[in-house]
């Protein structure tokens, strides 16, 4: 049993500040790693950056467990004057979400970056790779609505231009990339009309202010139709069913380091500000906010858990099942969220955690297959585990936790949220949960089929295990899958303090 | 119903006839199939965007909107429709209905909204009351900065603009990474052949280009008096060398200002703005909080009359940190303004065949 | 009609997003979508100008007290305004909106210039820049991808 | 004194915004490029300068009147230029004048020019 409390106490100098600089430091690191003279420094800036702001991530988690929320004034200026970071049980959660994505990703991409981009553009990756993550750290700490706006748009533009990199692969990465950025830049502008509203109505711009003001102002069109532009454009940056368009081309072409980073966090970050908003920013008694989450969210959700799994049932390329099931897994977050019980919340946070370190292995492992298999389709990947023992066992371990199997942490993740929904007698939402995880068997199976119990056809390009700096992370992280399926104990800690933060009064 | 002054119905009748002005030009830019058409009446938006922020008071704004949308995205635009050789939209929508939907949708939601937001310009509107009053009162004294646009910009909301600064740093690298590698980016693009028929406009240009970089300097350090400060100084200065490539030749302007200095030139600006935020941490203070630029046995030594007016001696830390942080923002923004034009101005059609033969 | 004049501007300022966003959302050359983009950002920082307003307001630059141009903006107006609404016997527009809106410029460029640079890589991998010609290439490939491998 | 300066500062101002409207005109009815240009430029330059020279009188002598100054200076440093720039660019790429000297052209040089030649 590990506890937070225990785990960790950075120097008190160091905590004081540690909210800004988990920023500032990859920041500086994306700026240093734009100076370096070689692939080689600016790889390991790129780690030290990233290891530098989990390091941060983590003594702010300790902090919070042990004293509660963390507040930090930019600039000495009181809120709502000054910008402030604001970082609680779930604010912690997902700081240290990213920051350790971001480790493994910028780990891993020490060798995988070799192959997918030619090597003088990598200082230049590395640097975007840093702005995407200080973007999203941003994001998760600040207390400011247009203060995330400004983060959520450092973290995209280093994406979109990652994503497009992919194009040495495949030409496909460039429209993709594109897409992206127009359905990206129209969810980021839709999120900013909603704060303008909001700010029209109330005259600040601090959420805690936000919160206050509009719990005395009642219901009016302005603040309606705010809501409205907030979580349709956060909507399209979480992916939302139906504003998932984006999605699986972003992930399918993208060169793997930026995939595997995204896809551990990019929707989730945006899932969080969206779940600030409805829980924290707008009364808890609104009608909207009641009636949207019944009547608009869980049934969509709902819905995204369904058609995407089939959808990822048909997909011939496997790094479209994994997007498209990435869509589905959204789906399955944002219905237990939608419960808007404690106990519903940490279930949908403790499967927004287990979501991404599995599909971080997943894309990890065919990102380190991809290396020397210059293939997409899962046909190719058949017989793929005769070759590759290595990297075909870790995606087996994040396949199995992602259809559920025991003693993985999917399964934790699946039977929590069935709890959750039965316990709060939502019945339909249990069954939808358990009819997506049918389907998660389905085309996991057919993954699983093919690398495992097929053998390559005569004549087909053999694959090599994935080098060690790749398989390192990939290994890692497949063994977390299961360990945290046997001792659940710190990802449950996290998700109920943030679970905690997010409803505090419900029941 | 506030009573309104008359004076507003003036302004009131200007700002409402801009706004005809971009409803009209909007409208030609949806039913154009010309792209260079449509670039050139973006142009025009933006300008006349510009004027109606003139007549709102936003001059910062205003400025800003000037030079980055009718100035640099001019330039750009004009550059992609180059490299994309299509100067003509192909006929036919996508598709009408969806679209029209959707668009109906959000139109109506914002009208929804629109009929409950306080009059134009009510002074007791939730927006103008609170927190934007409070900088009002509170800036002059704490910041000293006449311009409480810049106080806010670079003091208050100092975090947003290291955001912005580091968007601006992002994009640069962007375009790099699309463009500014490959097979052609390392020799220098042929010399221009400008034939001597520009005369006029070669002699005029070497008389303009330092006055625009003087220029680009006063709005730099004018900034916290009057409207003006790091984004538009650097998207000018960045406009000079611009010129400069575009009327002798880019070869030569990429010999005097080479595309490498250039990118780390851009990060150099966002590390000096992190810097300032570092170090006043260092000194005992929050991450940009420029009292504690500099340690306070520091500021004992240094004699009264380089203080100035001791009334404004404490704000002394504001004002050099302001001024630091805007000469990031300056190298950051002229940097990667130059960058994006490099990228896309040297991707010159023969650079493109030789990257396919690659 | 008071009212429709001083909701004049949030009108026209929905009509000038939809423009863009029909644009963008309608059409199928990818440069002119970035046009459409800009225009929908562009006109969002109109809204909040809008909001930020006030009624014979100067700019927020600070006028000295005894400057002439405090006398000349003083002689208009009506000595309860703005005693009520001014600050040290100015009435200034609000300069929050302003900044908010100078970032959200930047950012707007910032995305029109990696938007385009992408458009032009895609016109140099396609032979096109039209967004249904470049889904035919893409679905093609889709269909053999890795066939040819 | 003042007064008087003010008006004719007025009178400037008026006077140049009907040059700019003039130009505007000019810029839709004329013929071809050459001429739309003259009407262009002639809106930059005459109306401007107009506009300028009464926003002066306006502000008196004051550092407003320099700065305006310095604004009518940049105007005829750069729009002159911009125009025959512009000119000389159409020249290159094949417009030729439809009215003027040059129209009297040979019928089969006339044919040659790619674009903008033919008479209504």
């Amino acid at each position: 049993m590990i506890s937070f409390e225990t785990l960790y106490a950075a120097a008190p100098a160091l905590t004081a500040h540690a909210p800004v600089l988990m920023v500032a430091g990859p920041l500086i690191a994306a700026c240093v790693a734009a100076l370096s003279p070689t692939a080689r420094t600016s790889w390991m800036i790129s780690v030290t950056g990233s290891m530098f702001a989990a390091w941060m991530a983590l003594a702010i988690t300790g902090e919070v467990a042990r004293h509660g929320a963390v507040d930090y004034y930019i600039g000495g200026f009181a809120p709502p004057l000054g910008i402030a970071f604001y970082i609680d049980g779930l604010g912690a959660m997902m700081a240290l979400l990213v920051s350790s994505a971001g480790v493994m990703a910028s780990i891993y991409s020490g060798h995988s970056l070799a192959a997918e981009v030619r090597a003088e553009k990598h200082t230049h990756v590395q640097a975007a790779f840093l702005l995407c993550q200080a973007g999203l750290l941003g994001l998760v700490s600040t207390g400011d609505a247009f203060n995330a706006f400004v983060f959520l748009e450092v973290s995209s533009i280093g994406a979109y231009a990652l994503v497009a990199i992919g194009e040495k692969r495949d030409r496909r990465a460039l429209p993709a990339a594109f897409n992206y950025l127009i359905m990206g830049t129209i969810g980021a502008t839709l999120y900013v009309i909603g704060i303008g509203f909001l700010y029209a109505a109330t005259g600040t711009l601090n959420m805690a202010d936000l919160s206050a003001r509009l719990a005395t102002l009642g219901d009016s069109s302005v603040v309606q139709a705010g809501f409205a532009f907030i979580v349709v454009g956060l909507g399209i940056k979480a992916a939302m069913f139906p504003l998932h368009g984006w999605l699986p081309g972003a992930y399918s072409f993208g060169p793997s380091l930026i995939v595997i980073f995204l896809a551990a966090t990019a929707t989730k970050t945006s899932i969080y500000l969206m779940a600030r908003f409805i829980f924290d920013v707008f009364p808890d008694g609104a009608a909207f906010g009641r009636n949207f989450i019944a009547w608009v969210l869980a049934p969509l959700a709902a819905t995204a858990a369904i058609v995407c799994s089939i959808q990822a049932t048909f997909e011939r390329e496997i790094r479209r099942i994994l997007a498209f099931s990435s869509v589905a897994q959204v789906g399955l977050i944002l219905l237990g969220l939608s419960l808007a019980t404690i106990l519903g919340a940490s279930a949908g946070l403790f499967y927004l955690m287990a979501h991404a370190l599995m599909k971080m292995t997943l894309f990890m492992a065919v990102g380190g297959l991809a290396i020397s298999l210059p293939a997409r389709r899962l046909d190719d990947f058949a017989g793929v585990a005769r070759d590759a023992p290595w990297s075909a066992t870790a995606f087996a371990a994040g396949a199995l936790s992602l259809a559920g199997a025991p003693l993985t942490l999917g399964f934790l993740a699946k039977w929590r949220l069935l709890e959750a929904a039965l316990n709060a007698g939502q019945i339909w939402i249990a069954a939808t949960v358990a009819i997506a995880s049918l389907l998660t068997l389905l085309y996991v199976g057919r993954m699983l089929e093919a690398i495992f119990f097929r053998s390559a056809p005569a004549g087909a390009p053999r694959a090599v295990e994935a080098p060690v700096g790749v398989l390192a992370p990939v290994l890692v992280l497949a063994g977390l899958n299961i360990w945290f399926g046997l001792d659940a104990s710190l990802p449950e800690q996290l998700a109920g303090a943030g679970a905690k933060a997010l409803l505090a009064g419900a029941p | 119903m506030i009573a309104l002054p008359s004076s507003l119905n003036a302004n009131l009748v200007i700002g409402i006839a801009l706004l005809v002005m971009l409803l009209v030009v909007a409208g030609a830019i949806v039913r154009t199939r010309s792209l260079l058409a449509a670039i050139i009446l973006f142009s025009i938006y933006s300008l006349v965007s510009a004027v109606w922020l003139v007549v709102m008071d936003a001059a910062d704004v205003a400025f800003t909107e000037a030079v980055i949308g009718a100035g640099v995205s001019t330039i750009v635009l004009l550059g992609a429709i180059l490299l994309t050789r299509g100067e003509v939209e192909k006929p036919g929508w996508r598709a009408l209905v969806a679209p029209a939907l959707v668009c109906a949708g959000v139109g109506g939601l914002l009208i929804y909204a629109a009929a409950g937001l306080p009059a134009l310009g009510d002074p007791a509107s939730p927006a103008n009351a609170h927190v934007g009053r409070a900088y009002l009162e509170a800036a002059p004294k704490e910041i000293g900065a006449p311009n409480i646009v810049t106080a806010v910009l670079a003091s208050y909301r100092g975090f947003d603009t290291l955001g912005e600064t580091a968007v601006i740093f992002a994009a640069g690298i962007g375009v790099a990474l699309m463009l500014g590698f490959g097979p052609h980016a390392s020799p220098l693009p042929p010399a221009a052949t400008i034939g001597d028929h520009h005369v006029v406009l070669r002699v005029s240009a070497k008389f303009l280009i330092p006055l625009i970089a003087l220029f680009a300097l006063y709005v730099q350090f004018h900034g916290d008096l009057g409207a003006g400060g790091g984004f538009q100084a650097g998207v000018i200065m960045a406009a000079a060398i611009i010129l400069h490539a575009l009327v002798f030749g880019l070869r030569d302007t990429m010999m005097a200002v080479p595309p490498r200095l250039v990118r780390s030139i851009a990060a150099l600006g966002v590390l000096l703005y992190a810097g300032v935020g570092v170090a006043c941490m260092l000194n005992g203070g929050a991450f940009l909080d420029y009292d504690y630029l500099f340690p306070p046995a520091f500021e004992k030594q240094v004699p009264g009359w380089l203080l100035g007016d001791p009334e404004h001696a404490h704000h002394w830390g504001q004002h050099f940190g302001i001024l630091l942080i805007e000469l990031g923002v300056l190298l950051t923004v002229a940097a990667t303004m130059l960058t994006i034009f490099y990228g896309f101005a040297g991707r010159t059609v023969e650079a493109i065949r030789q990257e396919r033969g690659a | 009609m008071s009212f429709i004049l001083l909701h004049f501007n949030y009108v026209a300022v929905a009509i000038l997003m939809m423009a863009g966003l029909f644009v963008v959302v309608s059409s199928s050359n990818l440069i002119k979508r970035m046009i459409g983009l800009a225009i929908f950002q562009t006109s969002t920082g109109l809204l909040y100008i809008s909001l930020g307003k006030v009624s014979s307001g100067t700019a927020a630059i600070t006028v000295d007290a005894a400057s002439p141009e405090k006398q000349a903006l003083a002689n208009h107006l009506d000595p309860a305004y703005v005693a009520q609404y001014g600050v040290a016997g100015v009435v200034y527009s609000n300069p929050l909106p302003h900044v908010l809106i100078l970032t959200a410029i930047v950012v707007g460029v910032a995305t029109l210039a990696v938007g385009l640079a992408i458009a032009v890589r895609v016109r140099e991998a396609f032979g096109s820049v039209e967004a249904d010609e470049i889904e035919v290439l893409s679905r093609l490939e889709s269909a053999q991808a890795g066939s040819q491998a | 004194m003042t007064d008087m300066l003010s008006l004719i500062g007025g009178v400037c101002v008026v006077a140049g915004t009907a040059l700019s409207l003039i130009g505007a005109a000019g810029l839709l009815r004329f013929p071809d490029v050459y001429t739309r240009i003259h009407a262009a430029s002639i809106t930059d330059t005459g109306g401007a300068s107009l506009v300028l020279l009464g926003l002066c009188l306006i502000a008196g002598l004051s550092l407003t009147a320099l700065k305006l100054a310095f604004v009518w200076f940049s105007i005829m440093l750069t729009t002159p230029v911009a125009a025959n720039a512009l000119a000389n660019a159409a020249f290159g790429s094949g417009h030729r004048p439809r009215i003027g000297a040059f129209q009297i052209m040979r019928t089969d040089e006339r044919r040659k020019t790619s674009r903008g030649t033919e008479a209504p």
